[in-house]
């Protein structure tokens, strides 16, 4: 029905776009209807605490590149489905985003299962999804552009910051996260990495709790009995709801960020705004972007957000963070790129978006790889301040390259391009 | 019982050989020598509260006896401790001579030949009352069985029979619980029947049937005596005396006195019981 | 209510005919053989959203034969239903040969957790009849063991209810965990071909499609077959009369025992075609919501009547899959208040309402 | 003040009640009787309100109350000692006490009568209900329903599986009850000379209907007895 | 640290005693302004070293991320006003361009650890035993000269013997043998595992060598391991049974409500996690209201919330129960899918009403911390409140149900419904209030909960099966059975959690319950009698 309604109006108005500018110049003009572009974020279901900020997100950038003209001229249409934290939901919607209603691109996932879950679906039906959450890598797809960081741009840094004096110094590393593949690939890429820092099998722990797990009474405790073996550092990939008991136990057994700093890879300036940061101060996250960064573009990018989320009475919190900025960053390039084939056939788009460059609130100009189908990105290390913002403690002088086929697993060999 | 010795000592292990004169099957009913029923010294209680105070009582072969008592007397739970779904305490509960119902579960205990019928009339309310008979008749019980099942001729002769027996031809089709309570409780008798039991338990076999249902009930239950050994426990005396040979009155969980209607009536103790008090 | 339905009526084998007709022969023909600018042209989504709806219209049928007549309330059902998944699964792996990210002898996900050789579970798999066996046995065997257990000790309603909730939550927790050597949250994906054919070839598609219908057929066929032979009405008086069906001799935890399993079978079965389908099997179909929901389907649709199930799980997934699009932000209202008009107002689901509806319009039943 | 009129109910297919109908008066005892399965209890319950009537009426001090729920009944001032004493068996005896009040506001504390009729409960107060012998139910059971002040009390074959001391008991006390003229009491009973004993009317029941009514001292010489003997 | 950074310590000490100091040089403290986190922590040592008033304003500046720096001069930002933080001279009004110092971990390592040697020398006694706890608890080897000078000074014990342990604690890496001797002998009595990771250092052979040298350090340290490892496992056994207990109260807490509208009452209540999240939600609703009219009182906003809560899951209970538990009773597999219809509306709505995220409920202070039984093993309060609160809670409920007229008819419908009635309980009101009641009870959960867990709109999620796995072992209708079942299930899973980690746990406590409850249908506290089935 509703899709019917829409599909008029566009038609009406192509029409009456179309006959506004007759007799224009420009060939492709006759052009006017709106790109449809999809959304695939859950909106219930267990990650729509993670992923409904990305789909508001995404809805401001469509809201602000129409009111600038939109794309080529051509305005924006979104169509916003619930793939309801179902994975094979994600999967059937991606395949009616692409045939039924015929998106130019998807912006879309947050968990690596939903990306598994969508990526036949992009391949056999040649489209373009965008993803904007950092990820354990080992992938690469001509149908995804990956605007997230891989795990060199995020998790092996962060630990070389806290190997250093300033990070601390770290001598023992305890590896807690949530038991499935993110945290599994990450660890197993830090483990290599720690060893080829000469760090003893002895100084690493792995340890992994269930999804949703709520009581870190014995995993907190076993922190401190490991940490009293020398500096420790806690590296956290604890996913979702898991980190507000996770911290509040933290907290309350006087685990202090000084002893034992927890970097987290999983916890951003939304997942803050629903703890309470007070005991967290000093505790470290890293991401490619934070709130907090001081740059002309990242003032206006918070504005725009703040003021959105107003405008509009959403429910979300009025905080930045990293997907999101991803998110944003992805849009944009998508449009840069589309401008630059005409066209917004994926192929065509595809070769455009090779080398797009983005100046992204970050901070930093990004690139989209050449071949790798990853953004150059910074990495910065935050750390925890009371009003659940972050300090960037530290920051990459330049932008990084991605390398989504981690060199400490073995067979990667030169597999870094597509 | 005047059972020869030797038997009874044979019976004690589940029995293999009875007498000299055949040989017996296990778990098939050997009823050939005296009682059909042997109860002895059953006690059951629940939270102290004993609902059967060791208990004896023998039905023998073809009889067709009264239970009368008053409410709590334990009538109910003895039928509950003969088809296995209340395990008494202690005591000795034989069918035959051989088959130890303490032993055996309820589905055991009906295929080897006891049918009972609930105070409050249980029939299969969503099945049609051929059904129902179809059911409850005797047959290979098994899984496999069922599945492949084909009504022949001769099972559907003996539906037809039995439900020209219970007078319920007109209503073959029709779902059981659209039937009224008479009904019902004739069907359920007719469920019984089906199952060729050699002992039939009848748990207020009349109650709530009119007064001609009530009177061919009578006629039905007078015909199966000798064929079956029947125990009916019924407080309509009315239809007792129509029925009646011997009767047992049991009270606060044993036997008060046994004997024919005009004996019990006559009784002492059960005066007292009954009105005395 | 009353008595067994008429399984079926002249009107309903045709409608039903017609339906697999143009379900089985013609949309594969507007798939396959029709332009794609065509209007008559069938889209893959169509394809496979009708073919998932199948999947899940026989894991209905499954549930509808324990509950509906059996009365058994399985909130477990998602297990028997992704062990089926996995079962077959593991054959889609192993067809991926060499083709993964790594090109490695194992699947990715034992790349990742550096297992060398395959667990002795795997062993086999590679063979498409042992992995058909799998579907089977799996779901089959713990259903009987399961079942054997709950059963003997007379556990039913809501207690058996709760404890196949616990059943399929550890079975959930047990698959999410790495190690046990199932993909762990990831699953398995990224399939690419089955009995050597291209897993995303549009024939490939179809033919798997055309089997989840075929299936279906025979599912409800044999649900018919067994709900109208003796031992279906054995079973309905076990769930009307449980004692007095024992005092007819019957001991009801065999009968029970067989339709259960078979529900499991039937449902892993369903697994195993829903898995190629959606290019996707993962420990959260075990999660007890998805569990309840499959009841919700029978409830319904209407249970003990075959069809009515069916009707449901049509009806509630094709109205989620128009409503997440339609009203992302309400479909759970909409699905919450769907649980509760049913319950309160549609005890008999659907096919009731058909048949008061019928009966007001005929007059009187029959 | 007490009023039936016409009462019919049936039990699946089968008439369980048919046309019953009498009066009650305060200060006086109206004995049923009837041998088991004759529809006394299905009566009582009818008069309660836990099985609602199929047809017939009614009437309490003159108000149709054919269709209040139980609790409302019991408000009015009905009080129900049943079959089988149906004492809650994990409550003590002063918590079962107390649920007479149930009906009554708050504030309102047991009648002392109770315990001038039953010395035995006050020993027990802090025993549970299941614990009590039948004849202590029993006249547990009775002081519950005093405890709501009823100006009608029902009793259920409150004979029956009791100990002939504790009959002693239960007899004087409905005989003192009558006598002080502010409750009307309907007991039922197959225990004749009990019956007869009390009763200032008669009703006997058989097969759902009143077949036989008249003073309690005709009872005799009226021969009701052959409705209860075996 | 090197011997003459301890001489230029012993300088500075002794200038301690000057009367008067000159304000602090503002060259050095300029280095805070740079980037160069070495030069920050040379300020900050630098600072540790000219103890004064104005070194400890900016010290704590720091610590709160107080200072800033405009144009490289350095400020101390209180409210809106800035002070110089060299002459701590009022500036007047923030400037814009004035941006925030950052502060990370290591230098705020440094400036907790140079602020806690200042504190020893605080005139307030309290002030001067928490400075000693913390230096104990983490001592630096460039505090050592400041220890030194509080143990000469020191007349409380108590401090004297952590500023002993703390010494110890440094001296234990002495090249002094006599030292380190004396240390060791001390040290038998500390929990730090850091030293006790040192002592176990010395023994440990190394080509043949020992760590430490001398055979009587050695023999000390060994008689001091022993001691503390005794201690820390007699703590670890104790914390660890806590935490079973308190894994316990939690799920007490969750499953207690459930106790009522499924033990007692017999209604599947399949949205009882989402009365959970009621409950949580209203306090966060309460703490909201706190924040913002009773600011200075914020601390009690979870007291405030108890009432609120309760009556919040109550009446919402209660709702479900008129509109639709009423019509399902006797139907309890309906009634299972209709709650959980219930469920799925109450998840949505608190998504379409506070967002899908979490939000964000925070520990007042007397939740918060712990109580340290040794060091490192701690006992939190937030923990040890809720299990104070589960047992009060339960408490509650009793009185409830055994000392109120409701709570009487409550029992008395539930054992015999029919003779209630007939004695003039209202049934259907007593059970829209019992179902009541155990909504309110779950609401009270609900607070708990907020105080240990996320609030969220799936929250109750987590919950549900775990409380019917509860209610289910301790047998339907037994409040005595679900206390047992709650408690034992906790300190089960916890002791196997420590033996084969989370998931593992947790999967062997379901299937464990899956086995029991065939064994003993009737679960562990079963209802004898004829009316078992």
């Amino acid at each position: 029905m509703d899709n019917q309604r829409r599909k008029f109006l566009g038609t009406m108005g192509a029409i009456t776009a179309g006959t506004l500018l007759a007799g224009n110049r420009f060939a492709f003009a006759a052009d006017k209807s709106p790109i449809k572009v999809g959304v695939l974020h859950s909106l219930s279901g267990t990650m729509a605490i993670s992923e409904s900020a990305l789909k508001d997100v995404a809805l401001m950038t469509f809201e602000q590149i129409n009111a600038s003209g939109g794309v080529m001229g051509r305005m924006i249409e979104p169509v916003v489905v619930d793939p309801a934290s179902n994975w094979p939901l994600f999967a059937e919607k991606a395949r009616q985003l692409l045939t039924k209603d015929k998106v130019a691109v998807v912006f879309g996932c947050w968990t690596s299962v939903s990306r598994k879950s969508v990526l036949p679906v992009f391949e056999e039906l040649n489209g373009l999804l965008f993803y904007p959450v950092q990820y354990e890598g080992e992938e690469l797809s001509q149908n995804v552009f990956y605007t997230g960081a891989a795990p060199n741009q995020q998790a092996i840094p962060a630990v070389e910051y806290l190997m250093s004096k300033d990070g601390g110094g770290a001598k023992r590393f305890f590896l807690l996260g949530t038991d499935y593949v993110y945290p599994r690939t990450t660890n197993k890429i830090l483990r290599a990495f720690l060893k080829s820092k000469g760090v003893k099998e002895a100084d690493i722990v792995e340890v992994y709790t269930p999804f949703g797990h709520s009581d870190y009474q014995t995993i907190v405790a076993n922190i401190k009995k490991f940490a009293g073996g020398g500096k420790t550092t806690v590296i956290s990939t604890i996913n979702g709801d898991s980190n507000v008991p996770f911290y509040k136990e933290l907290g309350n057994q006087g685990l202090k960020a000084t002893d034992v700093p927890v970097m987290a890879f999983s916890v951003a300036e939304q997942e803050l705004a629903g703890m309470d940061a007070k005991p967290l101060v000093g505790h470290l996250a890293a991401w490619n972007y934070f709130e907090s960064v001081k740059s002309p573009v990242n003032i206006a990018f918070v504005k725009m957000w703040k003021d959105y989320v107003k405008k509009k009475g959403l429910k979300d919190f009025p905080v930045t963070d990293d997907p999101m900025e991803a998110t944003y960053v992805g849009i944009h390039m998508w449009k840069q790129a589309v401008e630059k084939a005409h066209s917004d056939a994926v192929d065509k788009v595809r070769i455009a978006m090779a080398g797009q460059t983005f100046k992204a609130p970050s901070g930093f100009t990004l690139e989209m790889d050449k071949t790798n189908h990853h953004l150059h990105k910074p990495v910065m290390i935050g750390e925890i301040r009371a009003d659940g913002q972050f300090n960037v403690v530290w920051k990459t002088p330049t932008t990084i390259r991605a390398q989504p086929w981690s060199p400490y697993i073995a067979g990667n060999e030169g597999k870094q391009k597509l | 019982m005047n059972t020869p010795v030797t038997e009874n000592n044979e019976t004690q292990d589940g029995g293999a050989l009875t007498g000299l004169a055949h040989f017996v099957q296990p778990g098939e009913l050997d009823a050939s020598h005296g009682p059909v029923l042997y109860l002895d010294d059953i006690t059951v209680s629940f939270d102290g509260f004993r609902a059967l105070n060791q208990l004896s009582l023998t039905i023998d072969n073809g009889e067709l006896r009264c239970i009368i008592g008053p409410n709590g007397a334990g009538k109910t739970t003895m039928m509950d401790v003969i088809t296995g779904k209340t395990r008494a305490d202690s005591g000795t509960a034989f069918f035959g001579q051989t088959l130890d119902l303490t032993k055996m579960n309820e589905a055991k205990i009906v295929q080897s030949g006891i049918g009972r019928k609930f105070q409050k009339p249980t029939v299969f309310e969503q099945h049609s009352v051929f059904e129902n008979l179809e059911l409850a008749m005797q047959a290979d019980r098994s899984v496999w069985a069922t599945l492949f099942a084909r009504l022949d001729s001769e099972s559907r002769d003996r539906i037809a029979d039995t439900l020209k027996l219970i007078r319920l031809q007109d209503s073959a089709d029709r779902p059981a619980g659209l039937l009224s309570h008479g009904q019902k409780q004739w069907l359920e008798i007719g469920m019984l029947l089906i199952q060729r039991p050699k002992l039939l338990l009848l748990d207020e076999p009349v109650a709530g049937m009119t007064d001609e249902e009530t009177d061919r009930t009578a006629e039905l239950f007078l015909s199966l005596a000798g064929k079956h050994s029947l125990m009916v426990v019924e407080h309509d005396m009315a239809f007792v005396a129509q029925i009646a040979k011997k009767v047992t009155v049991l009270h606060e969980g044993s036997v008060l006195a046994e004997g024919s209607l005009d004996q019990v009536q006559n009784n002492k103790r059960v005066i007292e019981v009954y009105l005395g008090r | 209510m009353t008595t067994t339905y008429r399984y079926f009526s002249k009107s309903v084998w045709l409608a039903m005919g017609l339906l697999a007709i143009g379900l089985l022969v013609v949309l594969p023909i507007l798939h396959l053989g029709v332009d794609k600018h065509s209007s008559l042209y069938v889209s893959s989504y169509a394809i496979t959203l009708i073919g998932k709806i199948m999947c899940y219209a026989i894991l209905a049928l499954a549930m509808d034969l324990v509950w509906g007549y059996a009365g058994i309330l399985s909130l477990g059902h998602g297990v028997f239903f992704a062990l089926g998944g996995y079962a077959f699964g593991m054959y889609l792996m192993r067809g991926i040969g060499a083709d993964g990210v790594y090109h490695a002898n194992v699947p990715d996900f034992m790349v990742f957790l550096d297992w060398k050789t395959l667990p002795w579970f795997w062993h086999g798999t590679e063979h498409f009849a042992y992995s058909l066996l799998l579907v089977v046995l799996v779901p089959g065997l713990l259903a009987l063991m399961f079942g054997f257990f709950a059963f003997r000790s007379r556990i039913k309603g809501v207690y058996l209810s709760i404890i196949t909730q616990a059943l399929t939550f550890a079975a959930m927790l047990l698959f999410f965990r790495n190690e046990t050597g199932f993909g762990g949250n990831n699953g398995f994906t990224d399939f690419k071909r089955v009995l050597g054919y291209s897993i995303t070839a549009p024939e490939t598609r179809v033919a798997i499609y055309m089997l989840t219908g075929l299936v279906l057929l025979g599912a409800l066929l044999l649900g018919r077959y067994i709900v109208t032979s003796k031992y279906g009405r054995v079973l309905a008086a076990i769930r009307d009369a449980e004692s007095r069906v024992m005092f007819c001799g019957y001991n009801p935890v065999s009968y029970k025992l067989f339709i259960w399993t078979l529900s499991a079978v039937l449902s892993g079965i369903a697994g195993a075609l829903y898995v190629p389908q959606v290019g996707i099997i993962n420990p959260s179909e075990m999660s007890p919501a998805n569990s309840i929901e499959i009841a919700i389907w029978t409830a319904v649709g209407g249970r003990a009547t075959l069809i009515g199930p069916i009707l449901g799980a049509v009806l509630v997934n094709a109205a989620k899959s128009y409503l997440t699009v339609s009203f992302p932000d309400y479909w759970l209202f909409f699905l919450g208040a769907l649980f509760i008009v049913v319950t309160l107002y549609l005890p008999h689901g659907l096919m009731g309402l058909l048949s008061a509806l019928r009966r007001k319009i005929t007059g009187g039943w029959k | 003040m007490f009023k039936v009129e016409q009462i019919n109910q049936y039990y699946g297919g089968s008439h369980i009640l048919r046309d019953v109908g009498f009066t009650l008066e305060s200060g006086r005892v109206t004995c049923l009787l009837g041998r088991n399965g004759v529809g006394k209890t299905t009566l009582l319950k009818c008069l309660m309100g836990l099985l609602p009537a199929r047809s017939g009426q009614i009437q309490f001090d003159g108000r149709d109350i054919t269709r209040l729920p139980p609790h409302a009944r019991a408000q009015l001032g009905i009080g129900y000692v049943p079959q089988g004493r149906e004492i809650f068996p994990r409550l003590t005896v002063a918590e079962n006490l107390q649920m007479g009040l149930a009906g009554l506001p708050a504030r309102e504390k047991l009648p002392p009568l109770i315990f001038e009729l039953f010395p035995v409960l006050k020993d027990m107060l802090h025993r549970r209900g299941g614990d009590l012998s039948g004849g202590q139910q029993q006249q547990l059971s009775i002081g519950r329903a005093l405890a709501m002040r009823p100006k009608l009390l029902i009793l259920d074959e409150p004979t029956e599986g009791i100990q002939p001391s504790i009959i002693k008991d239960i007899e004087r006390a409905i005989r003192r009850l009558s006598g002080e003229g502010e409750m009307a009491i309907l007991l039922v009973e197959q225990y004749y000379d009990f019956a007869r004993d009390l009763a200032d009317q008669y009703l006997v029941m058989v097969r759902g209907e009143i077949i036989k009514r008249g003073e309690g001292r005709s009872m005799d010489a009226d021969d009701v007895r052959s409705y209860l003997s075996i | 640290m090197t011997r003459s950074a301890i001489y230029l310590c012993c300088i500075v000490l002794a200038l301690l005693s000057l009367p008067a100091r000159a304000a602090l040089d503002a060259g050095q403290l300029s280095k805070l302004a740079a980037d160069d986190n070495d030069a920050k922590v040379a300020v900050v040592k630098y600072l540790a070293s000219h103890p004064s008033p104005e070194a400890e304003a900016v010290l704590t500046a720091m610590d709160n991320d107080a200072l800033y720096q405009n144009q490289g001069r350095l400020l101390i930002v209180r409210g809106d006003q800035a002070i110089d933080a060299a002459t701590l001279q009022a500036l007047g009004p923030v400037p814009d361009s004035a941006e925030s110092i950052i502060v990370n971990n290591r230098l705020r390592g440094a400036v907790q650890g140079a602020l806690s040697a200042f504190k020893l020398f605080s005139s307030d006694l309290a002030t001067r035993l928490k400075a000693a706890r913390d230096v104990k608890q983490d001592p630096r080897p460039e505090q050592l000269p400041l220890i030194q000078q509080a143990l000469a000074k020191e007349t409380n014990a108590e401090i004297h013997q952590d500023l002993l342990l703390a010494q110890a604690s440094i001296q234990i890496s002495s090249s002094n043998e006599a030292e380190r001797l004396a240390a060791v002998k001390i040290l038998g009595a500390t929990n730090n595992p850091e030293v006790r990771t040192k002592l176990a250092d010395m023994l440990i052979q190394n080509n043949g060598q020992y760590n430490e040298a001398s055979p009587v350090v050695r023999a000390a340290a060994q008689q001091a391991l022993k001691s503390i490892d005794l201690r820390i496992s007699l703590a670890r056994a104790a914390a660890s049974l806590f935490s079973g207990l308190s894994l316990g109260s939690v799920l007490l807490l969750a499953a207690l409500g459930l106790a009522i509208t499924y033990g007692v009452m017999g209604v599947i209540n399949m949205a009882h996690g989402e009365l959970l999240m009621v409950g949580a939600y209203a306090t966060y609703f309460v703490q909201g209201w706190f924040k913002t009219h009773l600011p200075q009182h914020f601390d009690w906003y979870v007291l405030a919330a108890l009432p609120i809560a309760f009556l919040a899951a109550a009446g919402v209970g209660m709702v479900m129960e008129r509109l639709v538990i009423r019509r399902l009773y006797g139907r309890p597999l309906e009634t299972l899918l209709a709650t959980w219809g219930i469920s799925l509306i109450l998840i949505q709505l608190a998504r379409v009403s506070f967002g899908a995220q979490n939000v964000d409920v925070a520990n007042p202070s007397w939740l918060s911390g712990g109580i340290e039984i040794i060091q490192d093993v701690v006992l939190p309060w937030n923990r040890i409140i809720i299990l104070g609160f589960s047992m009060a809670v339960l408490v509650f409920m009793s009185f409830l149900l055994s000392r109120t007229r409701l709570g009487l008819f409550m029992r008395a419908v539930t054992q015999n419904r029919a003779m209630a009635g007939a004695l003039g309980v209202p049934t259907g009101t007593v059970d829209t209030l019992a179902f009541g009641l155990g909504a309110g009870i779950a609401g009270l959960g609900g607070v708990a909960l907020s105080q240990i867990s996320n609030v969220g709109p799936d929250m109750g999620q987590g919950y549900i099966v775990d409380s019917f796995m509860v209610v289910v072992l301790g047998g339907v209708g037994q409040i005595a059975g679900t206390v047992y079942a709650a408690l034992g299930l906790g300190i089960v899973n916890k002791l196997l959690e420590s033996w084969s980690g989370a998931v593992i746990a947790k999967i062997v406590v379901l299937v464990f319950i899956i086995l029991f409850i065939q064994k003993r249908p009737q679960g562990l506290f079963a209802l004898k009698g004829r009316s078992v089935d």
